[in-house]
């Protein structure tokens, strides 16, 4: 038996009148990869927001490891171990590939200003395991070679692919992923599901958002299902594909 | 006393609220202070001296040539000086309005001298009594012309089309421009109100107190950008109530004996209505969603 | 060192140089807080004022040493830089650039109002310490700390806050923390230029530091291209000596002045040296070349 | 051709993104342009709209040049677009968004009945009229900006990767709805990663690669083909 | 490292003999907020060289008169007056009108043996920096008393408002030394207001003066701010008489307050008064009339001008345009006729300026009212 990375505990949030996450449980065991699905504004995103600390819920509690996280500010969630890349892309655009990276590395390093103009040995050796952790991450995500191009002339598919690099370089132990795949192509698709097995394969949890069920289905341990809010369903890829209220929800005649 | 020291802020902020129309309409279409804008106000102003004492006409006559004469300034200042840079990072329109405002200021100072020039009298002195209060002609003549002036603007922005294209025009030039905006005409037009707004204002504050000289759109530019951003930069019924404000804060700072600090009041009162609601008193609130 | 310089300068250049030396020490920091974090600030001249007024108090009332007293303006800034920091660095955009205008006022009408500096009637009387030579020195110490800055972990969270507030704080990075300290940096550098101005004018008055001395600093740094640090010192060079070099066209001066601006920005609207890092130029790489009109990410 | 595009040249500062690009659309037909990331497909869509001045190259409309017009001069003309990535108007309403897609009409009834026609299409749109586009969820804006460009009743529409980020009913749902504004009378020029969907509803096809076009064809025969089977339908 | 504070030498030839003309700057505002006082002492300036330089020169050369802007900032001023001094290599600076940027040239001067003569800085501390440093203004110290004095003895007020503009270093050193002599006089002051330079709206601080019913109103300010005032004060009905110092001496003052500013006092050192004017103030007054579309010389005008001319009778006593020995000559001048009144300069060269002129307006003119005369 596994631990529980992360709880979610009756989790609600509303806007306004609107409340687009309803009473939500949710328990993700460690080094599973655990997907979330739902119809266009099933609220998928906003649980994303709220783990990472972007919202704070209006009732209910979000645990990791056994932690209580909500309410804390989102650097303090992302130094605890929870990292995260956004469904529209966020990337330093002005930055080279590498620098991007490397601010995934902030919260595990510590020099400031004065480390920086001073630059003593311990800074230096700091500075070089930032590179060499950067590097690694980038290598996670074939983008080893574009390392020194500007985030903002890379192709949408590589961006897609940076911003998970970024989220490594966190070293998290938990990786929210926002529909990662949207915008590609099948051919890089595929490149982008052996990479998240890989991942999966370096101790890592993921949770994970995305629209495409090939994608979903291939690599998901165990899915769950939004619907206005509300969790519906719960359970492995083989449940979800014939639980008639996903079917009629979200995945429609298209039978995967 | 102190209702006579309101009548007084509201005339002023009156004036405010017609110069912080332009600030808070360009703002909100092309996310620029124009700093050129007090200028624009300065000329219009030295318009109304002209019109009345070269060529001999009434207000009306002066103040309709002051708003011609700049509407046709601003919508130039735009083609010329803004447009170029309109894809380019937020700062550069910024120094290049900051560019065009030295410019027009020196030149204004070398055609017509440093000294400010009297506003001669176009509207006879007569003062009314209503109650306490003693109210002027010519707080009656400004508080009349601005109070028209921002209700046609306010029909114009909420109902009539333009109002919609002008919104859309400052979130996105493209996707304004396919739903069959005219972007550069939208703007132009942008310019060509808050322009004649300003020009009226120069006139109104020119006869109100008397003078226009070539540094006179600093301070009142300034202050009127103080009230568009209290009101909530962009709303244009924030720019309205934000130049009242300002104007009777200012008023009744100097009234309760903190004339030392008065131009502090101003901003001091902007800082704390930041504070506690980060986009001005009307503004929207910033949605935070990713 | 001043003996070298004056061997082959006349006191007005020395004059002119010595005061661009204090403009680029100013520049400098109000390129870090704008052009390296991305925050708008529209207060600097304040910052330098509270720097060269307690820098002045300092040598004249205190009868402190000189760098003593410099030291102290620059803290003086800092400190207030913090202050104000705090509760404005929330705003986004140009509310933040409202606030720090509207301080720059404030400490304006504050300073016109102190007896301890004279009020209007001004402070007269600073010792004459400023140098070319002290001058010198600090621009080569301030752009050598500047360009260490832009390449370690601290500098590169502040260009992520520039890039991406909400990105940045995702990564985890502290961004009250990140901005906090790059404004009392930068607030730390105008105090000690306004330090340095006040022992070379030898006098001080309030309404030199009005808020469109702010926006010359502004010019200087977007002109030159906001977040390079060479990019900030030609800007700076080339608008602090455009009024000297315009003397010729006499009345005319501060037109072209203006339109010089207007034109230099339409040519280059990310600035003479947008884009370009010293980092960059002493790996010898090739400068990047990216469209100005590129959108940064793609949401 | 109703809309034909002729050795279109285009490129962004030294980038060149289009290297003689030539399709078209006959009355009446939905084409599709399928190609991996970086192609060119945008590109050609927003050089069409005008939006990008090309190099060289031609594209006209009923046999006249659209090369020299302004953008909203060519939407009026009747050729409107769904952008790529959405692009709704995030600090205006939802309704307000519809609003602006009917700009350039005047006949104000007619206006509220079609915005009656989107919402029962896209019921989640009418829940959330009142809500800042900004804040939809990534479909729910998909959906506003394809009930946006169908409020300007166009002869031509230009949609740039309609089905990006939908959940897979509704995925059905836009390519039936696609089919469906073609039956009734609009020309469609479909840009799609879908390259499978796509395919299927398409009668013609061009496939894009690094600004050229590489193929062209029936839809059909182009579903058939073996290299676009691997390079796009991931077969 | 105090090197700044050593005399330079750079090598170059310094000594102006060697000039073909005897170089004087203008070190003032041509444009900014102060552009309207630097402005008027040019103007002065340039009348008074044309005026010797039409009359032969002096020691046999013509005299030159170099113009520099600062555009009314500080720091400009400083490299103004150090370009003047090092490159054009000027005998004599002249300016600049307010006292601020007179005490940050000041010490340049001084360090640097030039002449330099204010022409319009009132404030204290100027010629104290040094034993170059002069100026030829109606010190606001002697004049203020002797009307305070004047005010209660002939106009009987014995009630004031005060008001001061905050940013004019040299309303704020006026209104100090009124309020100084109305105490001493038994004059109270029943309202304090302060207005700032540019300021046009006074509506609020007449109201709070109009509250408290004072006998009169005085005024330390500028002549723009000074017309406004009244002009706001009648509008609200106020009927007291404003009374202030010689920056209202301007027909601005009248231009902006019109009726308003009837019966307005002040006093000065200089007076446009064509009718009492002694032969050399009326050749200036028509000189000055003539090229100025009919508009009267201000004091800033005349003051330029007196301080042309005691420099370069000062060069003419010294026979020499060398700054060390005719800056002797200067702090020699005792009872110099010039256009804006007599001088003498003290020990400590510290100008006395007699009669102090106290003038009304009348009919939308100045016009002397009385004289009060300094010891
Ligand atoms: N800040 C906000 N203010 C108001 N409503 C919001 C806000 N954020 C999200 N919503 C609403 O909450 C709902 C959930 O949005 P969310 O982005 O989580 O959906 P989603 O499941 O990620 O959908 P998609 O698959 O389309 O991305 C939506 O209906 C959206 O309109
Ligand atoms: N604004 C821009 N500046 C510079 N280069 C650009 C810009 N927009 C597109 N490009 C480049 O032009 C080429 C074509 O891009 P385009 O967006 O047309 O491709 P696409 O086929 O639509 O790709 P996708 O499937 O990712 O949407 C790409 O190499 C891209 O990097
Ligand atoms: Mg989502
Ligand atoms: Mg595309």
């Amino acid at each position: 038996m596994s631990t529980t990375i992360l709880e979610m505990d009756n989790v609600t949030i509303r806007f306004g009148g609107l409340t687009a996450v309803d009473s939500v449980n949710l328990n993700i065991q460690e080094g599973t990869i655990r997907a979330l699905i739902g119809p266009n504004g099933a609220g998928k995103s906003t649980i994303f927001n709220l783990i990472t600390g972007i919202y704070p819920p209006t009732s209910g509690e979000i645990r990791f490891l056994g932690q209580k996280i909500n309410g804390l500010k989102p650097h303090l969630i992302t130094e605890m171990g929870i990292a995260r890349t956004f469904q529209n892309i966020r990337l330093f655009g002005d930055m080279t590939v590498l620098e991007n990276v490397m601010i995934g590395q902030h919260c595990r390093t510590k020099a400031n200003f004065i480390g920086a103009i001073l630059r003593s040995p311990g800074v230096k050796a700091e500075e070089k395991s930032i590179v060499e952790a950067s590097l690694n991450a980038l290598e996670v995500m074939e983008l080893g070679h574009k390392k020194d191009e500007l985030a903002k002339n890379l192709p949408y598919g590589e961006q897609r692919r940076l911003e998970i690099a970024r989220a490594l370089a966190t070293n998290p132990k938990l990786i929210l992923l926002d529909e990662p795949a949207a915008g590609m192509n099948p051919q890089e698709k595929q490149t982008l599901m052996s990479m998240i097995n890989k991942i999966k394969s370096m101790d890592l949890t993921i949770f994970l958002v995305e629209h495409d069920m090939k994608f979903v289905m291939s690599l998901s341990d165990r899915i769950a299902v939004l619907d206005y809010g509300k969790k519906i369903a719960s359970g492995t890829p083989a449940e979800i594909k014939k639980n008639p209220a996903v079917i009629a929800a979200y995945l429609g005649k298209e039978v995967v | 006393m102190l209702s006579q020291q309101i009548l007084n802020g509201i005339t002023l902020g009156a004036t405010y609220a017609l110069i912080a129309l332009g600030y808070t309409m360009v703002y909100g279409i092309i996310q620029l202070i124009n700093f050129a804008h007090g200028e624009i106000y300065m000329i219009g102003a030295f318009v109304g001296v002209l019109m009345v004492t070269v060529f001999q006409q009434d207000l009306i006559v002066s103040l309709f040539a002051a708003m011609m004469t700049c509407m046709i300034l601003g919508v130039t200042i735009e083609k010329v000086a803004y447009r170029p840079l309109r894809r380019s990072t937020r700062l550069a329109p910024l120094i290049s309005a900051i560019g065009v405002s030295i410019f027009i200021q020196t030149l204004m100072t070398k055609i017509q001298g440093p000294q400010p020039v009297g506003f001669p009298p176009v509207i006879a002195d007569a003062i009314y009594k209503v109650g306490p209060i003693e109210i002027t002609k010519v707080q009656i003549i400004i508080l009349i012309v601005a109070s028209t002036l921002m209700l046609a603007l306010n029909f114009i922005v909420k109902y009539v089309k333009i109002g919609k294209a002008m919104r859309a025009a400052s979130e996105d030039y493209d996707t304004a421009a396919l739903m069959g905006i005219n972007v550069n005409r939208v703007i132009s037009f942008t310019f060509a109100i808050g322009s004649s707004l300003a020009a009226a204002g120069g006139v109104l504050v020119g006869i109100y107190f008397n003078a226009v000289s070539p540094f006179m759109g600093v301070s009142a530019g300034l202050k009127a950008f103080c009230a568009a951003v209290l009101g909530g930069i962009g709303s244009i019924p924030g720019a309205m109530l934000g130049g009242l404000f300002l104007g009777v804060a200012e008023t009744l700072g100097i009234a309760a004996g903190f004339d030392l600090y008065k131009d502090a009041i101003a901003f001091t009162l902007l800082i704390i209505v930041l504070l506690f609601r980060p986009t001005g008193l009307l503004g929207r609130p910033i949605q935070r969603k990713v | 060192m001043d003996i070298i310089f004056s061997s082959f300068l006349n006191d007005y250049y020395i004059q002119v140089l010595t005061m661009l030396g204090i403009y680029i020490i100013a520049a400098l920091g109000l390129n870090l807080i704008t052009g390296v974090t991305g925050q708008l600030s529209f207060g600097h001249a304040a910052f330098i004022s509270i720097g060269a007024y307690t820098a002045a108090i300092f040598s004249l009332r205190l009868n402190m040493p000189f760098g003593v007293a410099l030291i102290a303006g620059g803290l003086m800034a800092a400190f207030w830089g913090i202050l104000l920091g705090y509760p404005t660095l929330r705003l986004t955009g140009d509310y933040l650039g409202i606030a720090t205008l509207g301080f720059g006022e404030i400490v304006r009408v504050v300073f016109l109002n102190m007896s301890i500096t004279g009020g209007a009637l001004g402070m007269a009387g600073i010792p004459r310490t400023t140098t070319l030579t002290i001058v010198v020195i600090l621009v080569a110490l301030v752009v050598w700390a500047m360009y260490r800055i832009e390449n370690s972990r601290f500098g590169r969270s502040l260009i992520a806050i520039r890039e991406d507030e909400i990105a940045a704080e995702a990564m985890g990075v502290n961004i009250t923390t990140s901005k906090i300290t790059a404004f009392a940096i930068g607030s730390f550098l105008a105090g000690l230029s306004g330090g340095l101005y006040a022992h070379l004018l030898q006098y001080l008055n309030p309404s030199d530091f009005g808020f469109s001395k702010s926006f010359e600093f502004l010019t200087f740094i977007v002109l030159g291209g906001l977040g390079s640090i060479p990019g900030v010192i030609l800007g700076t060079t080339i608008l602090a000596l455009a009024p000297e070099f315009l003397r010729f066209i006499a009345d005319y001066r501060m037109m072209v002045y203006g339109l010089l601006m207007v034109i230099m920005m339409i040519v280059r609207p990310r600035g003479l040296l947008g884009g370009v890092k010293l980092s960059r130029l002493f790996a010898k790489n090739k400068i990047e070349k990216t469209d100005s009109t590129a959108a940064g990410g793609s949401n | 051709m109703l809309l034909e595009v002729k050795d279109l040249h285009v490129s962004y500062g030294a980038i060149r993104a289009l290297k003689g690009v030539s399709c078209g659309v006959k009355e009446g037909e939905i084409v599709a342009l399928i190609g991996a990331n970086g192609a060119g497909k945008t590109t050609t869509l927003r050089t069409i709209s005008g939006l990008i001045r090309p190099i060289s190259g031609d594209i006209t409309y009923k046999g006249k040049s659209l090369i020299k017009m302004p953008p909203h001069q060519i939407v009026s003309q009747g050729i409107s677009q769904v952008p790529e990535g959405r692009r709704v108007f995030t600090r205006m309403t939802v309704l307000e968004n519809l609003e602006m897609g009917a700009y350039i009409r005047n006949d104000k009834a007619n206006v509220k009945a079609d915005i009656k026609k989107v919402f029962a299409r896209f019921p989640r749109l009418e829940e959330r009229k009142a809500q800042l586009a900004g804040t939809l969820s990534g479909g729910e804006q998909q959906m506003l900006a394809m009930g946006r460009a169908l409020m300007s009743q166009p002869t031509v529409l230009l949609m740039d990767e309609p089905s990006m980020g939908l959940a897979p009913m509704l995925v059905q749902e836009i390519f039936s709805i696609i089919k469906e504004i073609n039956q009734a009378g609009t020309t469609i020029l479909l840009v799609e990663q879908n390259a499978h969907m796509a395919l299927s509803i398409a009668s013609r096809a061009y496939v894009l690669e690094t600004g050229e076009v590489v193929l062209a064809g029936q839809a059909s025969d182009l579903a058939k083909d073996p290299e676009v089977q691997k390079a796009y339908l991931g077969e | 490292g105090g090197g700044g504070e050593e005399k330079k030498e750079n090598g170059e030839d310094k000594t102006p003999a060697a000039t073909e003309t005897i170089k004087i700057g203008f070190l003032g505002a041509k444009t900014g907020g102060h552009a309207a006082y630097g402005v008027e002492t040019l103007k002065g300036m340039k009348m008074a060289a044309e005026d010797i330089n039409n009359a032969g020169g002096l020691l046999g050369k013509k005299i030159e008169i170099i113009e520099e802007d600062h555009g009314s900032k500080l720091s400009e001023g400083a490299t103004v007056t150090q370009k003047l001094i090092t490159r054009d290599k000027v005998v004599a600076i002249v300016g600049d009108p307010t006292t601020g940027i007179t005490k940050l040239a000041a010490p340049i001067a001084q360090q640097n043996k030039v002449v330099l003569m204010s022409a319009g800085a009132v404030g204290t501390g100027v010629v104290e920096i040094g034993d170059y440093i002069f100026r030829d203004t109606l010190l606001d110290a002697v004049a203020a008393p002797a009307v305070t004095k004047y005010l209660k003895e002939q106009l009987g007020w014995k009630n004031v408002a005060v008001i001061t503009s905050m940013n004019n270093d040299y309303s704020v050193g006026l209104s100090k030394l009124f309020k100084d002599a109305l105490t001493a006089n038994g004059v109270e002051i029943v309202a304090e207001q302060s207005i700032q330079d540019g300021d046009q709206n006074f509506a609020a601080q007449i109201t709070a003066i109009k509250g408290k019913n004072p006998d009169g109103i005085v005024f330390t300010g500028y002549y723009t701010e000074g017309g406004l005032i009244m002009k706001e004060a009648r509008k609200q009905g106020m009927e007291a008489l404003m009374i202030g110092g010689d920056g209202l001496l301007s027909d601005v003052f009248m231009k902006m307050g019109g009726e308003s500013v009837e019966g307005s006092m002040l006093y000065a050192g200089f007076a446009a008064d064509e009718a009492r004017a002694g032969e050399k103030t009326k050749k200036f007054i028509e000189a000055y009339k003539a090229g100025n579309n009919g508009v009267l010389p201000d004091m800033f005008s005349a003051q330029g001008y007196d301080a042309v001319m005691l420099i370069a009778d000062a060069i003419t006593a010294a026979n020499s345009d060398v700054p060390e020995s005719f800056r002797a000559e200067l702090a020699k001048t005792s009872d110099w006729e010039g256009v804006s009144g007599t001088i003498t300069f003290q020990e400590n060269r510290e100008p006395i300026k007699s009669p102090v002129y106290i003038l009304e307006v009348k009919d939308g003119k100045f016009e002397l009212k009385d004289t009060a005369d300094v010891k």
